[in-house]
């Protein structure tokens, strides 16, 4: 099972988009891409979610861990994601409440932290 | 799938307690779920990701217990709804005694990266069982069929 | 999905004998065959016939036999092959007294609509054994990774 | 599993096509809509096979039986195929040689059964 991880820069920003299915198996590289893009100094990342067919808690988890990293670095983790079975998922974990997620990559390079649907 | 009045067709999957063959799971539960023409497509998401939770902790329990042994997934579609029972031979847990999260607004709620299988879990099935086994624990997800009393637990 | 001197994987999947469920074996073997970067695509398609024909003719002689038993496809992801078993609790047959088909330029070939699956597998996997057991029949089909000798038997 | 089984007319010809998963479970309804063509009096009939995507021994037999039926009226059956893994099942059984296998539904429409590759 393959899980797509580009990383393309924008406006200040490094953009990653995940491809295919983040669970307990695809979980840990998706991780490892996070943590990198962190250390190369990107503090201020947008995830792009519309790639993906599958998202699970572990790949909430990593969600989770990569925004928790990113704040102890005065950075920002920012969601793309439309697809309402994905966005059901941040919906019953609360988690929407957590995340800024946007409806596009321009969205969220244009709107920052502040276009959070639940803020 | 099923002919009224008909017992439920038992369909069983047994996997290695490995991270890579929870996607195998996911797989023959959304196969058969498809074609059962009582759930909508919505539901049948739901019940696969609840599936894929449940197999994924299996399969940490077996990791954490170091056993060797596999995980069997069985699935029984009958008239009134599809159930999938996920069993495993790890260390067992009494899911009463799970910590809860803090709310959502409390900036510490980033501490938690984890624990959030079982509340999902809950929110997708219309009913889920974790009873204790002699090996380990077995989890039964049942996803009704509409008129069976659907409402999400 | 196979580290190098690790023992094979072994996933079991079991279905009620009904023709609606070969689809689900071939679902499972395609995937874990998928999964096995050994095989090419082309050889993947050919193990999914052969698990097809090897399902249908379980389920017929369950059928045939009247038998409310299960099928049971046990796969094997080894080092040197992708190995999958499709065991029926049927009637049994002797795969050497199977009668042969009239040549293709003979007019009386289109009286033969069946007869093909055995065939078929024959010429699709790189080795075949069916056996005997106390209930029924196993047929072990094999796909051998290249360089483990892969010409077709 | 749905199986696709459409019907047009070509320039005399019925031209079944044939959408989805031959197999066991499927087959027989393939078969009742082709026995069902014949006894309304179609006895040449094109079987467009662009898109199927599997094929088994238990559809190779509706074929069969479906040219014997239609030569017993002095009609015929072609096909249409190019998908070499759905090729391949004919070529290994040797039905290559007893069918006239066609590029596309123009091509059999032209050709009839002189088309047939292995003549
Ligand atoms: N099948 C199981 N066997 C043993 N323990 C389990 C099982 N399922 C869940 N648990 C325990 O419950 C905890 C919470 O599970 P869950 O909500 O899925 O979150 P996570 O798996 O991320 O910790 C797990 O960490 C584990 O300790
Ligand atoms: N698993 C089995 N159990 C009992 N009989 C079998 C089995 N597999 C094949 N056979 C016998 O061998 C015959 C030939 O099988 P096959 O070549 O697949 O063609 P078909 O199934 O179309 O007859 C079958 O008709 C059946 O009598």
């Amino acid at each position: 099972m393959d899980l797509g991880l580009d990383v393309e820069e924008r406006d200040g920003y490094a953009v990653l988009s995940v491809r295919g299915e983040v669970d307990v198996y695809t979980a840990p590289r998706f991780r490892e891409r996070l943590i990198e893009l962190v250390s190369e100094g990107k503090h201020r990342i947008i995830v792009d979610l519309e790639g993906v067919d599958f998202l699970d808690s572990t790949g909430l988890g990593v969600l989770v861990g990569g925004l928790k990293r990113l704040r102890s670095h005065d950075g920002d983790l920012l969601l793309v994601c439309t697809q309402s079975r994905i966005l059901k998922v941040f919906e019953i974990t609360g988690l929407t409440k957590v995340f800024s997620i946007h409806d596009s990559v321009d969205a969220a390079v244009g709107g920052g932290s502040g276009g959070a649907p639940g803020q | 799938m099923t002919v009224p009045g008909e017992p439920a067709e038992v369909i069983e999957l047994e996997i290695p307690a490995r991270a890579e063959f929870v996607a195998l799971a996911r797989l023959v539960v959304s196969a058969l779920a498809s074609s059962d023409s009582n759930l909508a497509d919505e539901r049948i998401d739901d019940l696969k990701l609840a599936v894929s939770e449940a197999c994924t902790n299996a399969i940490e329990a077996h990791d954490a217990a170091g056993s060797e042994e596999r995980v069997l997934v069985r699935c029984k579609a009958g008239e009134d709804a599809l159930e999938v029972c996920v069993e495993d031979r790890g260390h067992g847990f009494d899911p009463g005694q799970l910590p809860n999260h803090p709310p959502v607004t409390d900036p510490d709620r980033l501490k938690f990266e984890r624990g959030l299988g079982i509340p999902l879990i809950r929110a997708l099935v219309d009913e889920v069982e974790f009873s204790p086994t002699d090996h380990g624990t077995s989890v039964r997800l049942v996803m009704r069929h509409p008129g069976n009393g659907t409402a999400a637990s």
